[in-house]
């Protein structure tokens, strides 16, 4: 059984061995100790204050295996980026090119520097031990934020997104970068990715290209990669685009992966819950599968459970209950899985 | 003798056979009767003008004429001014810097940035000479004689004046720059490109030439190496205009890359140096041998320039044989202007 | 005798003395100690190195001594290249054709483009002299002394080199450019800019100011005027570089719209016509009548220069007064290099 | 009472009458006989053509006073604009340039020369004669082509927009073509006006500024009219804002005027609208005032009349029935005004 709850400071270690293990190109999940050891603090910080409009607030989760205790995944929401740098993406553009004398019409695409999603809440960083990168662990862990969103609306803006991590190799090479970044930061990928994690991300603006780039003038390998979301990232990729995230033409600057987007109003999750009492199951493993959630801010809790919905409310086994650290009769939210 | 003569109405034939003869990629000279006829035209009419105080549309095309058979070997010419019917296109090779005094990068990016600059501006142009005529200086002759010109009446060009220099291309026309650059936004080949220039038809680059600059770091290196080299064919061109002061100024062809070379009329070596005196019909002394001169009369619509050889550097007076004076079309006690043939044959 | 020199650590007091004399707008020279003496240090390490075969960092500062007094009362600088460190903006005055044949309208528009051009170019800058020294000629010394300099070293320079010119503003320090155009996008004062620029700080030129071009047209005429033109303070400087070959090649400041001027260092006249020859002290004849002639010595270290006057032009050897030679820190037979103060002054 | 049918040949007179009163500033109703001939024309042929698809079609409505069948009002649609020529617009974008160390955040709006509205449907020039400029009019006449649309829907594109008059005097004095435009065309705002609408467009992307303007270096009097309407157009204005449709940052290139759109399918009259039988209204005037349609394709006409909505459809006086060509039974469509 898996359960989400928010990071305490003693998830350091079973954070940093995670973040080893992903490697490159998750920008927002750097394997350095102490910038971890920082996320945690900041996002301590968020579930325990008061907040009445997205701001700073970073908030961070992790996938507990309750078989024994040890967190096998972690994903988190930043409830707004770009309040202290700007938040860069690439806008995929056509400028239209037209000869009506030489019957030529070119729709030529174009990348331009642009930081539409600053002021936006992000889900960032969706990680999940090898070992445990099953259906059911995946969508809960995807889908505990938008529960906590719909819980807490007033701490995140109305439009969000979530950058999926772009096309790149074993040993980190993307064509992308290799055709275009490099040529400005003089830094290989894997550098660049870092100093963007904990960096003031200044260096972007400084160096990065003013003009828009148009696109048929990359080369082959790198027109290929944009928008193309890194096979690593399929699945948690599928999870939001089946929840209702859409592309909308904006990629990374770096690797090119792609920028989804959604109004969290109609998020599938986000509409579908509900919340009510919480009954207890008297038949054993009967009912659908739901994802439930219970507690408050730093005591909030999710799992994946067979439940019922009855008119009352959703019946849950007792071991949920224990789980969630509640009773009958305490107040849940849930939404079928 | 070589003499150097306005075009006329008669030459049609002639300059068709030459424009017949400059092959791909020479863009200002397509046999065409109906296109050449209408230059004719243009420089009839041009060289006819005698009250001109400004440069506006005149097409100064000249044409070299082998006197002892009438034949026409070569031509050059100077436009008044260029851009101001059509637009006229070039790149500027410029640089953006970016720098991160937090990480110590510094890099200087080169850009093309599409322009008109040389708007207004007088462009030296359409020097072509056949290849049995490619000896005994007259390359030369036929493309410093327009320099005696622009001496003689700097009122009708512009205080600058620059010449585009044909870009790198491969034995099949392929340029890289168009490969790597003009290709993805004309959808055409670079000769139709090229073509449709040379009939003064340029509506089509503003209608598909990006107007952002081009980051030239990312261009693929072949392509990168030609910015601001000429053809191959075109090296001498390029350095007999280099020695006359025209320096390259990161203007280049929005096409093949090939750069404009451009100058200050006055600080030209021909136009500086060159020195206005009276002929006298006689025996010059020294003749054929020693250093080379050019000489031009004062006139316009019987302008003339030919190529003397003297052992004595001319005074302030000039003695010419009769020969001389005729294909100069002067008579005795008329001005002439004179210049060395080039910057090495003096003091 | 007036004498151009390297500065050197013992002129700190003077040269904060002449800064504080600059007013506003003189960014390269600000009555600060640490700057100045951060300067001081450039200019020694620049002056000290002696195996020099590219431009790089350095800074070539001098000062003109009264060496009757050992007062400092002008300084002149050249650097050897600019925009590696921090970017150097400048704005390119280009045109964009917007044409449409159909309805016969052709409009040449003028554009202000944002560039970083000049980097790694040399410059000339940091002229002052104090305003009791302005006449005798100071003033002409002190700039062109530059020039012997780098005729003598072409090596630590690069082949063109620029100059900034003070654009045009008011008696309250106003300019009609910055008023229109930087303004609305810097949120700062002109004065403000102006500092942080010549404290070296650039950074915020390249975060706030506009990457696309601005169409000139669209600028209020009292900004438009005011494009290439300088102070007129400085129209004296302007006309004296122009003597010496410099050209406004359509490069203007980004804040108050002032002309850069431009030349190859082959083509400056003080460059082309200065002349080596070998130094003989004696008795010159014509001396304090006559031409004037600057003459500087061939060392780095020990660069000088100094204006003298004789009626006789100097032939392939040149007689010095023994308080000639001492000025120039040479002794007979040494070699010197001479040309004529002004292009007017030959011949 | 008023009715709304489709253009005929006949109503030439009555439409170039009209176009003289409107003046300067509505581009696509030119007081040019030729002109409107052409646009009858092909206002007719696209009423009698079998459309799968939307094209180059454009539908031209009249406004009868049925008191003496008089021609006292006009409008239209375009089933797509940029078809032939790319269609301009501006739109405005902020464009950030912020110096953290000067703590400088300047967001700098910017006019970006697009064509963004190319492939849309349009609503084009409402005119209505001074007399007429009454609320019932005016209403019957802007939203009849909504219920059109609503009838049609495979004849539109899901988008539609709307342009209204931008701010110039009575002498057609504009401060924002003052600034800018006459700079580019080097003619009058009535010459490129009048050449906008009778010509192929060509001559704008030949002399439309390339590079973005931005706006605070132009002068006040013109940043001060941008997106700001025309006080004729303020009342069409009104019934289109009310219908759902938003300004989202697109200004005409001439006069700055706004452009506003919407998705067909959010628009009041479109959602409103319900098709029935036509019933017989027994008691006379009874009902509130409703919009009402009947007919197919060139024959379709929208009233504006009293009627009471029933079970089994709408019914109406007899003296609508009539003006409508209808009787009892037959099929209409109507809302509610």
């Amino acid at each position: 059984m898996y359960l989400v709850r928010p990071v305490d400071f003693a998830d350091l270690p079973a954070l940093e061995r995670l973040a080893q293990q992903v490697g490159i190109g998750i920008t927002n999940f750097p394997a350095n100790r102490e910038r971890l050891n920082d996320k945690i603090a900041s996002s301590r910080r968020s579930f325990q204050t008061d907040v009445v409009q997205p701001g700073d607030e970073s908030y961070l989760f992790v996938l507990v295996d309750t078989s024994n205790e040890k967190i096998v995944g972690c994903c988190g929401i930043d409830a707004m980026v770009g309040a202290d740098a700007p938040f860069y993406s690439y806008r995929i553009d056509e400028v239209v090119h037209a000869s009506p004398q030489l019957q030529i019409h070119n729709r030529i695409p174009a990348l331009y520097l642009c930081h539409d999603y600053s002021g936006t809440s992000r889900l960032i960083a969706l990680v999940v031990d090898k070992a445990h990168q099953n259906p059911l662990a995946m969508s809960l862990l995807s889908k505990a934020r938008l529960l906590f969103i719909a819980r807490y609306p007033e701490r995140f803006t109305k439009r969000l997104f979530a950058e999926l991590r772009g096309e790149s190799d074993k040993q980190g090479y993307s064509a992308f970068w290799d055709a275009l970044g490099k040529h400005f930061f003089s830094m290989d990928f894997q550098k660049a990715d870092y100093l963007s994690a904990v960096s003031n991300k200044h260096f972007i603006a400084d160096l990065m290209p003013r003009y828009p780039i148009y696109v048929p003038t990359l080369p082959e390998a790198a027109q290929d990669v944009i928008g193309v979301i890194h096979e690593d990232s399929s699945q948690s990729a599928d999870i939001l685009l089946e929840e209702g995230f859409e592309f909308r033409g904006y990629v990374d600057i770096f690797d090119a992966g792609p920028t989804i987007e959604a109004r969290t109003e109609s998020l599938h999750t986000i509409t579908q819950q509900k919340t009510g009492k919480a009954l207890s199951l008297t038949e054993k493993s009967k009912g659908a599968m739901h994802l439930i959630s219970a507690g408050h801010l730093d005591s909030f809790r999710v799992t994946a459970a067979p439940a019922e919905p009855q008119v009352a409310g959703l019946a849950l086994e007792k071991v949920t209950q224990e789980k969630l650290a509640i009773s009958a009769g305490h107040r849940i939210q849930w939404v079928a899985l | 003798m070589m003499v150097i003569r306005p075009i006329c109405q008669n030459d049609l034939k002639s300059l068709y056979r030459l424009a017949e003869k400059t092959g791909i990629g020479f863009t200002s000279l397509v046999p065409d009767e109906a296109i050449l006829q209408k230059k004719i035209d243009g420089a009839v009419r041009s060289f006819a003008k005698d009250n001109v105080t400004k440069p506006s549309n005149e097409d100064y095309l000249m044409v070299l004429e082998d006197s002892t058979t009438g034949d026409i070997v070569g031509t050059c010419g100077v436009l008044a001014t260029v851009g101001l019917d059509e637009p006229f296109y070039s790149y500027h090779l410029g640089t953006i810097t970016h720098a991160s005094r937090e990480l110590g990068v510094h890099n200087a990016v080169p850009t093309l940035i599409l322009n008109n600059d040389f708007t207004g501006c007088s462009e030296i142009c359409t020097l072509f000479l056949e290849e049995d005529f490619r000896h005994s200086k007259n390359g030369q002759l036929l493309s410093k004689a327009r320099f005696m010109f622009m001496a003689q009446f700097p009122e009708r060009f512009t205080e600058k004046v620059f010449a585009e220099m044909r870009g790198v291309s491969d034995e099949n026309g392929v340029s890289p720059l168009w490969e790597s650059l003009g290709r993805h936004f004309f959808s055409i080949d670079f000769k139709e490109a090229d073509e449709l220039t040379a009939q003064g038809n340029k509506q089509f680059i503003a209608e598909l030439m990006p107007n952002n600059p081009v980051y030239v770091n990312l261009l693929p290196k072949e392509a990168r190496d030609v910015l601001g080299h000429v053809h191959q064919n075109t090296v001498p061109a390029r350095r007999l205009l280099e020695q006359e002061g025209f320096r390259y100024e990161n203007y280049v062809d929005i096409f093949d890359g090939g750069p404009s070379l451009e100058a200050r009329v006055q600080d030209i070596r021909a136009v500086r140096d060159s020195r206005l005196c009276l002929a006298n019909i006689g025996q010059p002394k020294g003749i054929g041998e020693g250093s080379y001169y050019l000489v031009s009369n004062a006139k316009v619509a019987d302008f003339r320039c030919i190529l003397i050889q003297r052992s004595i550097p001319p005074g302030s007076a000039m003695t010419l044989t009769q020969e001389e004076a005729d294909s100069l079309c002067i008579i005795t006690k008329e001005p002439v202007r004179v210049v060395e043939l080039s910057p090495y044959s003096r003091g």
